[in-house]
C-alpha cells in the first residue's frame, strides 16, 4: 500500500546513488519537482532512463547526478537542444554520460516488456538503420511459426519509478488522464515507485476503464501542487512554454546553468519555495 | 495566385497539398505538424492525425508546440497509451502516411537525426530517434519536409536513423520493410520524388522564383532534375490566409511570435 | 470509414463461408445477435475463434456453422457445460470440429499480437503442462539476451471479427466500457469489422481515455438493441442469468436443439422478431 | 461454535480463512470466488480482488455467476483489459494468491479440467484451461479448493493443463516456475498442504465428522496423512452466518436459489 509522504521523505528513503530510475511523462505530466529534489539531495550515478530527456533530465545531467541515460529523443520539445545534455556527451561535462539508444517505439515497447515481466521485446523495428551497429543490446529474433527476422530488445527494469498524476485517493489509489505516455508501464517496471500528485481527494470517482494505479503498485505518494511546471496537468494547469524557451537561454552556458542550480534548487528547500523563487521578478530578470 | 510569400510558405503550403483528405496521417511535431494541420483545415478535412503521444484524430485549434500539447488530447477523438499508438496503430499497419522532418538526408532519402560526427565523439550530437525509424519503415508511405541546403542534403550519412530506399533499387523492398517508403520530400525550394526505377531523389516541380542553379547549389551531390521537371503551383490566396491565420492564432496562443513556426 | 447499415446486410457482404472470425465479448457485450444472423444466411466451414465459446458458439457449432474452433475455455458460465461443443468434440455432430486450444492467456497476448502485426507473441507459459503435446503450434522461443526460454504462440488474424459495443455516432466511432475483454485486439487483428451496437448517438461525449474504436477501423456498424442477450450490456440490460440455465436444457438433446434453432433463427426474420418469440410465453413454455 | 452446517459450507469457510488480509488474489468462478469473497466480509476486508475479465479489486455485493458479471465492474477499484489482466497483473508478478478450483488433481496437485480420456478421443470433453495454466505458475502462492471424490483425486491425470508440483520434490524449482505452487488444497472433507520434501499432497486437518476412510475412499491414491493431523476448526457463527446472507442475497439478486452456489 502506497505510503503518504512528503517528497522529501520519499527522495530520501526510496532514491539510492546508483539507481537505475525512470521519470517519465510524454510531454505531459512530467514530475520536475521529483527530478529538482533528487538535485537538492545530490544523488550521484543514476541510471537515468526515459523516452524524451527534456528540461527535467538536462536539469539532473548537468547538476552532475547521472552516469547513464538511455533515451529515445533528446531535445528541448518546440525550442531546441538540450545543452547541458549535449555537452555531457560532447564534452563530457560535468562527467562522462554513457548513452544507451533506442528508439521510441523500442523503447515503449521494452516498458511494456518491464511491466509484463518478459525478459525482451518484440518489435517490428530498425531494419536498415546503424543502431545495431552501436547498440549491441538491439538484437535479432527469429519467429518460430513464419522465419521472420524481427528486432528484439531487452526489457526496461527500474530500481524505482518516479511520476506526476494528476489526484489520488486517501489510501493512494492513482488516477491520471490525458496524454498517459508510458507511465503505467515504468511504474509496473519497478520495484519501487513515487508518485507525485496535483491533489488528494476523498474519492477518485473515475470513469469506467480510466488510467489508475492501485495504491499497492506504488511506494509512496506525495501531494505536490505544480509539481510537472514547466511540464503541464491536463485539467490543472497549461505548459509554461515560456519556461522552455527560457531554459535554452539558462542551459546554453555553464556558468549560468549553475548560477541557476544554485539559487532555484540548491538553496531552496522544497518545490514550494523553488515557486516562489520562479515567480520572483527581480530574481527571473537575470535569465531573461 | 497571391502576392508576397515566403520561401517556407511555399514549402509548407506545397506539402500539405501531399497529404490526401480522409488519410491517416502519423505528424511529426514541427514542419510536419504545420503542413497536416494546414492540409487538414484546407482541402482535407477528413484526414486523421495521429501523434506518437497517444492522440488519435487530433484537431488542434492552435498548432501544438510539443509533440504532447494539451490541445492535441483534448480535440482527439481518443487518446491511447504511448505503446499502443506504436504497437496496434504504426506497427499495426493502419498509418497511411507518416509525416516526418529530417536533420539530414541523403539521395535515397535516407534520414539521420542522430549524429554529425563519429557516434562516439560527435561533432553535434542531434535529438535521436524519436518515432522516426518505426514511421519511415512502418508508415503506408512517407512524406519529408525538410529546408534544403547543403548541411541538410548531404552526399553520405553519418548516421542511417530512419531508412528511405537504403542503396536505392529495390534494396528496400529487398528488406522487406513494410511501407513503401518516401514517396516526396518538400523543402523551400522545390519537391523531389524518388525516381521508379533508382529510387533516387529527383526534382520534380520547382517553387516560383527559384532556379535549378539554387537548388544544385544547396544539395551536396549532384542532383537529377526530372524529364518533365515543372514548377510547383504558387500558394493560393486562400491557402496563404488560411496558414496565416493558423501561425498567428498560435503565436498569439503560445505567447510568443517568434516561435510559433 | 464504418457504413451503418442493417445487420443482415453487414453479415451478407462480411462473412463468408470458410472464413476465420472472431466474436469476441469476455461475458459482457457478447455479440449474441449477429451469431444469430450468421446461421440465420446459414454460413458454412468457419473457423471461430473466441476465447470463451459460451452459448453464442454452442448456437453456432450445432447449427453447422464451425469447421474449427480456437478457444481457451468452452463452459457455460455459471452453469456448466456447452452441450452442442461436447457433441461436437465427443461424438463429432453435426460435424467433425478441429480444435485448437490455448490458455486464456495465450490467446489474448495472441490477439495482442495480431493487433500488433507481429507474427507471434511470447509469455510465460505452460510450463510443465501437456499443452504442447497436442498443439504443435505452442512453441518455445530463447530470449537473446538472457538465454531464458519461453512460450511463442502464433499470432490471431481474423477476416473478419464480431463484436457488440454500447454506441457510437453518426460517423461510425465507437464506444465501450465496463469489461473491455479482449475486443479492441480482436478488431485490430481483423481484416474487416463489424460492429453491432445499443444506440446511434449524435455524440459519444466520452470520458478521457475512454475505449473508443475509431470508424474507420470498422468496416460495418449496426444498431441492434439488446442485440447482446442474453449476455449484457453494461449501462443497458443484466445478464440474462435464466435463459443461460434454461439453455443448458434446450442443448443437452439434439432434437431440442434443433427444435429451438428452427423457431427462434431460421423461421424468425431478423432479432427484433427473435425478441418477440424469445418474449411469447406460450413459445417458451416448451423449453422451461 | 455453530450447530449444523454442511460440508460445502465447511468446505468454503475453510477456504475463506487460508486467504490473508491485504493478500492480492487472482479469483477462479464458483467456489473459489464464492471463498474470496466470504473472507473479504470477514477478515480480510483489505484483499484485493482481480478477475480475469478485468476487474480489480473488486468487491461484488452478492456473488457473481460468470467471471465477466456487471457488479464485478462496478465495484472495482478500476477495470483493464483481459490482455492487460493477463500480462502486466498476472504475470507481471503483481499476484499473492491465485485461487483455483479443479475438475481432476493428483498428488502432486497438478490439475486437470481439459478431457477425460484421450485427448484427441475424450470420454469428457471439459471446459479447458481458461487463466488457469499461467495463474498455476505466475501467482506467487496457489490455493485449490475443489470437491474430493475418486473421481476428483485421480491416481493419474489424463491431461495436465495447470502445473502444481509436476512430479515432486524440486521439480517444480528446477522447471523454474516462477510462483511457489499450491501451498493448500481444501476440499469438503479435509484440507491438505504439500509435504515439504516430497511436496506430496497430505492431509493436515480433517473437517469434524469425517474421518480418515473417509477420506482414503475418496481418494484413488494411498493418501499420506501429516505427522500433526488435527481438526479443522467447525465454523464459527458469524462465518456461517455471513456465507448464508451472501448465498441468500445472490440467489435472490440471480433468481435461482438452486443455482446461487
Amino acid at each position: 500500500m502506497a505510503e503518504w509522504t512528503s517528497l522529501s521523505e520519499a527522495v530520501s528513503a526510496l532514491v539510492r546513488d546508483g539507481d537505475t530510475i525512470a521519470m517519465e511523462g510524454f510531454t505531459h505530466l512530467i514530475p520536475f519537482a521529483a527530478g529538482q529534489e533528487i538535485i537538492r539531495q545530490r544523488r550521484k550515478s543514476l541510471s537515468l532512463i526515459r523516452m524524451t530527456p527534456d528540461v527535467i533530465y538536462d536539469q539532473m545531467i548537468g547538476a552532475g547526478c547521472a552516469r547513464k541515460l538511455t533515451f529515445s529523443w533528446g531535445g528541448n520539445p518546440g525550442v531546441g537542444s538540450l545543452h547541458r545534455f549535449r555537452d555531457a556527451v560532447e564534452n563530457g561535462w560535468p562527467g562522462p554520460l554513457e548513452l544507451e539508444e533506442r528508439s521510441h517505439s523500442d523503447l515503449a515497447n521494452a516498458y511494456v516488456a518491464g511491466a509484463a515481466n518478459l525478459p525482451f521485446a518484440v518489435l517490428r523495428g530498425y531494419t536498415g538503420s546503424d543502431f545495431m551497429q552501436v547498440n549491441d543490446r538491439i538484437r535479432n529474433i527469429t519467429c518460430p511459426f513464419t522465419g521472420e527476422v524481427l528486432a528484439a530488445t531487452p526489457a526496461v527494469r527500474t530500481d524505482v519509478t518516479v511520476i506526476h498524476a494528476q489526484k489520488a485517493d486517501w489510501k493512494g489509489n492513482v488516477q491520471l488522464w490525458g496524454i498517459l505516455g508510458v507511465q503505467k508501464e515504468a511504474v509496473l517496471a519497478a520495484k519501487r515507485a513515487i508518485v507525485t500528485v496535483e491533489e488528494r481527494v476523498r474519492t477518485l470517482d473515475a470513469p469506467p476503464n480510466a488510467c489508475i494505479l492501485p495504491s499497492w503498485v506504488v511506494t509512496a505518494v506525495c501531494e505536490v501542487p505544480r509539481g510537472a511546471t514547466p511540464s503541464y496537468a491536463h485539467g490543472y494547469y497549461d505548459r509554461d512554454n515560456a519556461f522552455y524557451r527560457t531554459w535554452d537561454r539558462i542551459a546554453r552556458v555553464r556558468d549560468r546553468f549553475q548560477d541557476w542550480i544554485e539559487r532555484h534548487i540548491l538553496q531552496t528547500r522544497d518545490f514550494d519555495e523553488y515557486l516562489r523563487v520562479q515567480r520572483d521578478p527581480q530574481i527571473q530578470a537575470v535569465y531573461s | 495566385m497571391s502576392g508576397h510569400y515566403t520561401a517556407d510558405e511555399m514549402m509548407t503550403v506545397a506539402a500539405a497539398r501531399l497529404l490526401r483528405n480522409g488519410a491517416v496521417c502519423f505528424v511529426g511535431i514541427g514542419l510536419p505538424s504545420t503542413a497536416a494541420n494546414l492540409a487538414r483545415l484546407i482541402h482535407a478535412p477528413e484526414a486523421v492525425l495521429v501523434y506518437e503521444s497517444g492522440p488519435i484524430g487530433a484537431k488542434p485549434p492552435v498548432l501544438p508546440l510539443s509533440i504532447g500539447d494539451g490541445n492535441l488530447a483534448e480535440t482527439a477523438d481518443t487518446v491511447v497509451s504511448t505503446p499502443e499508438i506504436f504497437r496496434y496503430w504504426l506497427q499495426g499497419g493502419r498509418i497511411d502516411v507518416g509525416f516526418l522532418g529530417a536533420a539530414q538526408l541523403d539521395r535515397f532519402a535516407n534520414i539521420n537525426t542522430t549524429v554529425v560526427g563519429p557516434y562516439q565523439k560527435p561533432t553535434v550530437r542531434l535529438p535521436g530517434a524519436g518515432g522516426a525509424p518505426e514511421i519511415s519503415s512502418s508508415a503506408k508511405e512517407v512524406l519529408i519536409i525538410v529546408k534544403q541546403s547543403k548541411r541538410t542534403f548531404v552526399e553520405r550519412l553519418d548516421f542511417i536513423t530512419s531508412v528511405g530506399f537504403l542503396n536505392g533499387g529495390d534494396a528496400r523492398e529487398r528488406a522487406r520493410l513494410p511501407g513503401k517508403g518516401p514517396v516526396a520530400v518538400i523543402t523551400d525550394l522545390c519537391v523531389l520524388r524518388p525516381n521508379d526505377v533508382t529510387r533516387e531523389l529527383e526534382v520534380r516541380t520547382i517553387h516560383p522564383g527559384v532556379d535549378r542553379r539554387n537548388i544544385e547549389e544547396s544539395t551536396s551531390w549532384a542532383i537529377r532534375f526530372a524529364e518533365d521537371c515543372g514548377e510547383t503551383e504558387p500558394p493560393a490566396t486562400e491557402e496563404l490566409r488560411v496558414l496565416r491565420d493558423l501561425k498567428m492564432r498560435t503565436a498569439v496562443a503560445h505567447g510568443d511570435p517568434g516561435e510559433a513556426a
